[in-house]
């Protein structure tokens, strides 16, 4: 018989079969990889909304208080949206006429809501509960990120499952006192490990890493 | 993490797109443009969509398209190993703030309570209605209310169900069925009211169902100031004429016996089904409990004797129970009376009277154990003299009613355990009689406007009275209901009626207390309350029903400060100290003449009418909630059947699902057979409320009707029934195929004597010796540790729970042919098993949810950890994890896990959405799901606990099923607690694990069922 | 430049028969090469594939229904949630142990016999497995989420609950279905060899020549070869041990009664095998019989398993005896009333059908002349299919149709689908057959060649 | 002889020598041996017995892969059971304890045997070099009865003992049916 095939065919045999096996390794980090990418996430990703509204604007600038729109975040487990209303307390007397808040004063009018898309969406099976989180001293920020240096809102954190689980194995890491959870620019005065273990004895922080914690 | 399309919850905020379009607009809008928008939403899109939407149960295989889509996507994705990277991008989701936030002090994401009250036939219950985001989703029982004692029913837990039915009148319509407008409605009207003013209404008719509404009432007689010559007719299918017959009987007056259950120690019950059917059941139930229980110590217990025809709830707990034919007790109670010295020995003696009672019934010879039955019962009767009580079901004729006054006249127990008062019928009358003239006067064309408020008469009138077919020749006919059904049908006008939720009103409770019912949301579909109806006819069209009910109470109240009073009375959703007063009664001493003694019981089959126990006349055959579930003792769902006693059956050469022709009097209908032990020999029972030919969805095509044969003398009971047999068969849905505990230690019951010698003889029982050790390391769970006590002394199986669970966690409803196949999703199920002779079986209840156990054998063999034990004792369910490999089930020794084995959530009828407790994930299809223990509510109440800086309370989480209970016979709690109430029950000598020997370690136990038979009838139920 | 003279002509084709047969080692390889490379397919052959690939339609018919709409297209219910999926399965995974056993422990037994039915018992094996491993994944209540039974790193933080019998399973079966194709691959590479040297056609030439990976039959190389063949052998042996070992463990772990009992594992074992040798006779004989092989497959061959059948159904049925005698020496009500609702209950038919099959029919086998009949030996072996079939439908579904709480007690019924599903794996089971028995050898060629040598010496000493 | 023909310096593969049993092959490797060639390999439709020892080639490093790879496969998948169990998210699975050590014992057993085959199968492939689609041997076409019925015998050019015409004549004087020159 005469050959078959061609010297080359070893080397490209070997080399295809070591090929395989990098390339089925590439995949498996790749999808890992996809997983926690921001097209995954959506970490800073700006959505399409009704109206340009500014935080770094009304809350660096301004220095309103999250509080003043967001009404029952620590009463409630949903934060709250501001209704209409709460827009035009200020914008009946300032920019009352702009045309960026059309949009507010025609719901105004017509009693027609603003329909906002949601930033930060949790799945529907996720039950997570504001206002426990800031009572046990968790900030805005540490989730929400520096929404005064947002002019326009994104994610900053994955807010995927193994996020959560980091802060919930181990608060310490991320916990400070209650009367600065609203403050945007709170930086430990003393070492997080230590501060975070007293106030984790302070506000008896459980570790709760059980299932109907956030699903039911 | 992959975002599971199935699943879509109502979230604590507008999550799906068409919802929240919805309920945008439900929130935004105020007053007047709440009103408006709904009109709009009634235009949109997504609402006609879900006006002509598929119900959940007809769950055809193929009918979740969008399912279809959807898992075709996740297919393509999770094989193009997309999958496996999760494809995690969430589709956009919209968030839709209000416009002006709301007045009264809401939260968003935070439930609101308000207190209301549903009428069933007239009669006002008390409930909270829990409101989410301006959607009622649940009712509670309101602790203030008499006739509640923050108890509720199966009925007031599925009308929120009812409030969002699609099928539900949408519009006014006219001519049969035009759509047309409220406006036209009012034209027609007034021109009508102009013609009947020249000869002062003397063709108006009204006719109503039983009313307890004051404002309604006073409503009427101005009516009747203007119209002179109009009548009013009342007419309930379900009706108390007996019982008023009887009291005018004895006592020459209209009362009405109001019972004190807590007083008596020694009960004599002539088919009275008094805890479970009619409107003050839960009253007498939570009372009748008081007896029943033993609170530590205590050993005082009730003695509970029954005499029906066909198995009751009120039976099954009974001490004692004689099945006799319905005929045949008016005979038992005379001897019972005369052996009590009520008459004096009339030429008939005690054998001539009883004998024969049945001819079917075996040993012992009838008559004999009768005749040493009633003895032993009078006995007892006139040994507690007031302190016993003797009470007569409305099934009875009104000679028995006397009797029974008669009786307990005698024995001194008037004014101690039976009271007599104002009736709370605003005008009880003969509502036979009543409807009967106005059939007369519609033959006779006198009536010209005809308006029939509520019920359905053409459905529900007796055969005899041909109501039907003189109603098509009355001129002008208007009809307030919430469904198009047979009688809108008939009537040139429909104006669809409120829901109880939506509308203003007041009506009285069983005991004259006046209720408040106030609406939680707009109108959902342009509907009128009765008021407003009223109001129109008074040409004052303009009236809210707010301003009608406000007004008349401003009118009735004397006090300063009304609107502090109203305030308060809304905030009960009570009016303090309206409850009727006890009356002097004084018994006729000739009333015993004009009572013709009652003819003996003639051979022969007789024929027993009873509302059904889910859906009652008929009004909720729409509610498949109630359809779905299972009867408490048949255990049938979605049908009603002949029910039969063994010996009949065998007798008549009939088995279950034979269907046979029952002809009364000429008239006859085709019923499938249910065989049903403990029904007395020679009684066919029917349930009426079945047989709808103009209904909804859900109702359409179930059952058969029973009102066919249903006339006014044959009204509840009727003789010489024939039984002819078809040859046919056909199927019935029931939950419970296996009736026998097959020796098994499950229900563990003994009676008082016993408990008394040997308490712990419930634990003894357990046959297999338990393994007390094991390879286990012990779980400590510090903090809390959730466990459940189950009283099956008090249980009555009245499935008050198992609707509360469904209504609490959106458990779906499968429909027949998947009940039939097996796949109920009840998380909660009431498990009925019989012991002893087919003929007069003891009847155990067992409530059966998911036990919780420490050493849980679902969760080790679950491959993903979608089922696992939380930090608090809790066995989790995690639905998103869940990918239903089904072995949890196999390895559920309670069989207490259920799973989605099609699309059977509701998330495509935006209405039914509404209903959904957002707390409580959606389930998906191919996922398994079970009792959580309300887990939703145990988070509630820590995460206010912690904000309040404080630990939870004894008695701060109540589960669904506990709140529900009329007899607080589920106690939930923490048993880390030493002091809390569970604990206590836990540590009684009753208490018991089930399947303890597999070594579960069931969180969930049980406390014994104690029997308090009379020594002298021996230990046999009979 | 020598004369090549005096060529000793001792050395020109030597004839060695196979015992009785008259082959050598040329004969052995062109005959059974023949099948696989002649070019023309037999009618015969199309047919009996057309219809098998029909069948396979109506599986996969089947399957997009399922996964369209759910498993409630099946009459699994509460409480019986497990049916005819995991009967299937199990009865397929046991069918599959055949041929793992012949290759690996007939050949550490050193029992020459197994040479001629090893290949096409691997064969099946590994199609048996692929019907198997179906059956798990679509059962599932959500079966795109299969994945998550594979321990990979996950944004949930969450992995396999490795406390599971399902996920034993899941690395049983799959380890299984690896080895037993690593197995029958290396046997096929000398044969691969053969083709690639003999093929007519140039594609035939390159496609064997890529799967054969140069083989070239070094000495060296035969000498690795064997070796890494024999502790293949030795994993294989415990392996197929504990595959229906652990199998058994779903039932076995559970606390149902008729599933919680030690007596599981080895009686599983033992039904494999007895499975498995059934189904191996009831391919071999009809093939032997179509391709004339009956010089390679004797009745030497068909009288060995037959024994084997006799044996493991012998051990089966001690099985039943054990079950039924621990149910009533134990005194423990739920397992006596399991024990007697088999046997007197609604599927009690069923319960003495399989003791039929698998007990009494294989007692004819003690007879020589049955041993030496080949139809009879067919028709036990299609009994012993069934019976085998029948009695994991007896431990699955009659187990679990009445267990502790008499309230929860129903009945299963399989629907149409639960039919098709289950006829459909038999159609891709005997497709994938026809498609080996086309283009691979069916018969190990190196070891009839080395039988041929073997033979030759002793014949010589 | 077409081999005659060849010009002598073409480099060569090797000398191959084609045989018609097993044991004139085997009679002729030892031969070989004698005569003191090295690289020298016998190629045979079948596994022939005592061939392996008769080239001297005794040992294969072959059965220690094979238990390496048993070891890491078991230790591997056993140790992370006990990391994810009880290390990384301890949870209560129906009240068992978390380093649950018999229920790793079955995914244990079955991560040994697999990592154990593969190793001994691609080991195998590996030690044998393979895959080689291509090799100088397939130059010559009577080769292809290696894989039918004929044995053959190669010595190799490297070999230092390796002489064109001393080989050819040697290997025709173990009787050798055929002898051809393989080119590279």
């Amino acid at each position: 018989m005469a050959q078959i095939f061609h010297p080359s065919t070893n080397t490209i045999a070997r080399v295809s079969i070591l090929g395989a096996v990098f390339i089925f390794a590439g995949l498996l980090w790749l999808m890992a990889a996809l997983n926690r990418s921001s097209y995954a996430t959506e970490e800073g990703v700006v959505r399409q909304q009704p109206i340009q509204f500014s935080h770094e604007h009304h809350v660096g600038g301004l220095g309103i208080d999250c509080r003043y729109c967001h009404t029952s975040v620590e009463v409630s487990a949903f934060a709250g949206l501001p209704p209409t209303e709460t827009c035009m307390h200020c914008h009946t007397h300032i920019w009352s006429e702009s045309p960026f808040l059309a949009p507010v004063r025609e719901s105004f009018r017509t009693g027609q809501p603003l329909v906002w898309t949601r930033v930060h969406n949790l799945p529907d099976f996720v039950y997570f509960n504001h206002s426990i989180h800031l009572h046990k001293g968790v900030g805005c920020v540490t989730c929400h990120g520096r929404v005064d240096r947002m002019p326009l809102m994104s994610k900053t954190q994955s807010l995927q499952m193994e996020w959560c689980l980091a802060c919930h194995r181990a608060p310490e890491r991320f916990v400070r006192p209650r009367e600065f959870v609203f403050s945007m620019d709170w930086q430990p005065q003393e070492d997080q490990r230590t501060l975070g273990q007293r106030l984790v004895q302070e506000y008896h922080i459980a570790k709760l890493t059980t299932c109907s914690i956030c699903h039911r | 993490m992959l975002n599971l399309p199935q699943i879509k919850p109502v979230h604590q905020h507008p999550s799906l797109g068409d919802l929240a379009t919805i309920r945008g607009r439900l929130q935004t809008a105020q007053g007047p443009e709440y009103w408006r928008s709904l009109e709009e939403l009634a235009g949109s899109q997504e609402f006609q969509e879900f006006l002509h939407r598929e119900f959940p149960q007809q769950a055809s295989e193929w009918q979740d398209a969008m399912g279809r889509r959807r898992f075709l996507q996740l297919m393509g994705a999770s094989l193009a190993l997309a999958g496996v990277s999760a494809c995690s991008r969430q589709p956009d989701e919209k968030i839709v703030p209000y416009v002006r936030a709301p007045r009264g002090g809401m939260v968003p994401g935070k439930p609101l309570y308000f207190a209301t009250a549903m009428t069933l036939d007239g009669v006002a219950l008390g409930v909270l209605a829990e409101s989410y985001m301006g959607r009622p989703i649940k009712i509670e029982g309101n602790p203030q209310h008499p006739a509640s004692l923050g108890a509720t029913d199966a009925f007031a837990q599925a009308s929120v169900l009812t409030l969002y039915d699609p099928d539900r009148a949408q519009a006014v319509t006219t001519q049969r069925g035009q759509i047309s407008t409220w406006n036209a409605f009012l034209t027609t009207l007034r021109t009508a009211l102009e013609a009947q003013h020249l000869k002062d209404g003397a063709g108006i008719r009204l006719l109503t169902e039983t009313v307890t509404s004051p404002t309604l009432v006073q409503q009427i007689h101005t009516l009747f100031t203007r119209f002179p010559g109009a009548s009013w007719h009342q007419y309930t299918p379900v009706n108390d004429h007996t019982v008023q017959a009887g009291a005018r009987m004895a006592f020459g007056k209209d009362v009405t016996p109001l019972y004190h259950f807590e007083k008596a120690n020694v009960i004599l019950a002539l088919e009275a089904d008094f805890l479970a059917s009619g409107p003050s059941t839960l009253r007498y139930a939570h009372d009748f409990a008081q007896k029943r229980r033993l609170p530590g110590t205590s050993t005082a217990m009730n003695r509970l004797y029954v005499v029906e025809s066909s198995l009751s709830l009120t039976g099954a707990i009974a001490d004692h129970r004689l099945p006799v034919r319905p005929s045949a007790i008016a005979g038992l109670a005379l001897a019972v009376a005369r052996a009590l010295g009520v008459i004096a020995n009339g030429s008939a003696t005690i054998q001539a009277q009883v004998a024969p009672l049945s001819r079917l019934a075996p040993y012992p010879p009838a008559s004999e154990m009768q005749a040493h039955w009633i003895k032993t019962v009078a006995e007892d009767l006139w040994q507690h003299r007031g302190a016993s009580l003797v009470v007569v079901g409305r099934q009875q004729p009104p000679l028995v009613h006397a009797l029974a006054h008669a009786m307990n006249n005698v024995l001194g127990n008037v004014g101690h355990t039976v009271v007599y008062t104002t009736p709370v019928a605003a005008q009880p009358v003969d509502q036979l009689g009543s409807l009967r003239t106005l059939v007369e006067d519609m033959a006779a064309g006198r009536v010209e406007l005809l308006v029939i408020l509520g019920g359905n008469p053409v459905y529900t009138a007796p055969a005899d009275l041909p109501f039907a077919q003189h109603l098509i020749r009355v001129p002008l006919c208007l009809y307030l209901g919430l469904y198009a059904n047979e009688t809108s049908a008939l009537c040139q006008w429909h104006i669809p009626e409120t829901h109880y939720l939506e509308a203003w009103g007041d009506a009285r409770a069983y005991d004259g207390t006046v209720s408040l019912t106030q609406p939680l949301i707009a109108p959902l579909y342009n509907g009128k309350s009765a008021p407003e109806l009223l109001a129109a006819l008074l040409e004052q069209p303009e009236q809210s029903g707010r301003e009608i009910v406000q007004e008349y109470w401003r009118s009735q109240y004397e006090g300063a400060d009304f609107d502090q009073f109203w305030r308060r009375a809304l905030h009960d959703g009570l009016i303090a100290d309206t409850a009727f007063p006890p009356q002097e009664v004084q018994l006729r001493t000739d009333w015993l003449a004009e009572a013709a003694t009652p003819a003996a019981p003639s051979p022969g089959l007789e024929l027993l009418f009873q509302p059904d126990p889910t859906i009652w006349d008929g009004c909720f055959a729409n509610n498949g909630w109630l359809q779905e579930l299972p009867k408490p003792i048949t255990k049938l769902t979605w049908d009603n059947a002949a029910l039969l006693s063994p010996a009949t059956a065998e007798w008549l050469g009939l088995s279950n699902e034979a269907v046979v022709e029952l002809r009364l009097q000429g008239r006859s209908v085709r019923a499938p057979v249910w065989i049903v032990p403990g029904q007395a020999d020679d009684v066919v029972t029917v349930h009426l409320g079945y047989g709808r030919w103009r209904t909804g969805r859900v109702g359409a095509g179930t059952g058969f009707n029973a009102y066919t044969l249903r006339t006014s003398e044959a009204f509840w009971a009727g003789r010489g029934l024939e039984v002819h047999p078809t040859g046919e068969r056909y199927l019935l849905a029931t939950t419970q195929h296996h009736h026998s505990m097959e020796g098994r230690h499950l229900v563990r019951a003994g009676t008082l004597q016993q408990y008394l010698e040997q308490p712990y003889f419930a634990q003894e029982m357990s046959h297999i010796p338990q393994p007390q050790e094991t390879l286990y390391p012990p779980q400590d769970y510090e903090g809390y540790a959730w466990g459940m006590v189950i009283d099956l002394n008090t249980c009555l199986g009245c499935n008050a729970c198992v609707v509360a669970c469904q209504a609490e966690n959106n458990i779906p409803i499968v429909g027949k042919r998947e009940v039939q196949r097996g796949r109920e999703m009840h998380w909660l199920r009431i498990d009925r098993y019989y012991k002893g002779p087919p003929h007069q079986p003891e009847v155990y209840h067992q409530p059966v949810l998911c036990m919780h156990c420490e050493h849980a054998p679902c969760e080790v063999v679950c491959p993903v950890y979608a089922t696992v034990h939380n930090h608090e004792g809790l066995n989790d369910m995690v639905y998103n994890r869940c990918i239903g490999t089904r072995y949890c089930s196999n390895n559920c020794p309670y069989k207490v896990r259920r799973f989605n084995f099609l699309h059977y959530a509701e998330t495509h009828t935006p209405s039914l959405q509404l209903l959904h407790n957002p707390e409580v994930t959606v389930r998906s299809r191919g996922v398994m799901e079970k009792c959580t223990y309300c887990v939703q509510r145990i988070s509630a109440a820590r995460i206010q606990a912690q904000l309040e800086n404080r630990t939870m309370r004894d008695g701060e989480v109540v589960t669904a099923c506990q709140a529900a209970c009329p007899t607080g016979a589920i106690i939930f709690g923490d048993i880390n607690d030493p002091s809390s109430h569970v604990v206590r029950l836990k540590g009684t000598p009753l208490n018991y694990g089930m399947l303890t020997e597999l070594n579960t370690r069931p969180r969930t136990t049980y406390l014994a069922r104690l029997r308090n038979p009379n020594p002298a009838l021996g230990d046999a139920p009979g | 430049m020598p004369e090549d003279t005096g060529r000793p002509h001792v050395q020109s084709e030597p004839p060695s028969p196979i015992r009785g047969t008259g082959h050598t080692y040329a004969s052995v390889t062109d005959k059974i090469s023949a099948i696989t490379l002649s070019r023309r397919t037999p009618r015969g052959w199309l047919l009996g594939f057309g219809v098998a690939f029909l069948v396979v339609m109506v599986l996969l018919f089947a399957i997009t229904y399922l996964l369209a709409v759910g498993v409630g297209i099946w009459g699994i219910n509460m409480p019986v949630a497990w049916g005819f999926a995991i009967v299937n399965f199990v009865w397929w995974i046991g069918i599959g142990h055949a041929g793992t056993l012949i290759s690996a422990i007939l050949l550490l037994m050193r029992q020459q016999w197994r040479t001629s039915i090893n290949r096409f018992a691997e064969a099946m094996t590994l199609f048996a497995v692929a019907c198997a491993g179906l059956f798990p994944v679509l059962h599932l209540g959500r079966p795109w989420f299969f994945y998550w039974l594979i321990p990979y790193p996950n944004t949930m933080d969450i992995w396999p609950q490795f406390r599971s019998p399902l996920v034993w399973d899941f690395f049983a079966v799959s380890t299984y279905g690896t080895v037993s194709l690593l197995f029958w691959y290396i046997g096929l590479i000398p044969d691969f060899a053969t083709l690639r040297d003999r093929s007519q056609s140039s594609i035939g030439r390159i496609i064997y020549g890529m799967l054969a990976m140069g083989w070239r039959g070094a000495a060296r190389h035969w000498h690795r070869y064997e070796i890494a063949y024999l502790l293949l052998a030795g994993l294989a042996t415990p392996l197929v041990v504990s595959v229906h070992s652990i199998v058994s463990f779903d039932f076995a772990v559970a606390l149902l009664p008729g599933w919680h009992s030690t007596i599981f594992p080895p009686y599983f074992v033992a039904g494999a095998i007895f499975s498995g040798f059934a189904m191996v006779l009831t391919i071999a004989i009809p093939v032997r019989a179509v391709y004339h092989l009956e010089e390679f497959i004797t009745m030497q061959h068909l009288r060995n398993m037959a024994l084997i059948i006799l044996t493991t159904g012998l051990i089966v049925g001690y099985g039943y005896l054990m079950e039924a005698f621990t149910a009533l020496y134990s005194g423990n009500d739920y397992e006596i009333f399991t024990l007697y609702n088999r046997m007197f209950g609604p599927y009690a038919l069923l319960y003495w059908l399989m003791l039929g099959c698998n007990v009494l029919a294989p007692q004819v086998l003690w007879f020589r002349q049955v041993r030496g009949s080949v139809p009879l030996l067919f028709v036990i072996a299609l009994i012993v299919n069934v019976g085998m079939w029948l009695e994991r439908f007896t431990i699955v579904v009659t187990s679990l149709h009445r267990d502790f709480l008499p309230s929860s007690w129903g009945m299963y019924y399989p629907t149409i689908w639960d039919w098709a599903t289950f006829v459909g794996t038999i159609g891709l089971f005997v497709a994938l057959l026809f498609l080996f028995l086309r283009f691979l050898p069916m018969i190990s060629i190196f070891e009839m060649r080395e039988l041929v040598a073997e033979t030759t010496s002793s014949d010589a000493t | 002889m077409q081999s005659l023909h060849t010009p002598p310096n073409l480099s060569l593969y090797g000398l191959m020598a084609e045989f018609a049993t097993p044991d004139a092959l085997l009679e002729a490797t030892r031969c070989a041996r004698r005569a003191g060639y090295r690289n020298v390999e016998a190629y045979t439709p079948f596994p022939v017995e005592g061939l392996a020892e008769a080239l001297d080639f005794h040992r294969t490093s072959l059965p220690l892969v094979v238990l390496l790879g048993g070891a890491i496969g078991g230790l591997g998948a056993y140790f992370f059971q006990y990391w994810l169990n009880v290390m990384h998210y301890p949870l209560n699975v129906g009240g068992r304890p978390l380093h649950s050590w018999p229920a790793f014992i079955p995914v244990t057993f079955e991560m040994t045997i697999l990592i154990a085959s593969l190793a001994a199968v691609l080991g195998m492939l590996a030690l044998n070099g393979l895959p080689m689609p291509y090799h100088p041997l397939f130059n010559v076409p009577r080769f292809a009865l290696a894989t039918r019925d004929r044995f053959f015998l190669c010595i190799e050019a490297r070999d230092p003992q390796f002489d064109r015409t001393e080989t050819r004549r040697f290997l025709e004087s173990v009787a050798a049916y055929e002898v051809f020159e393989v080119e590279p």
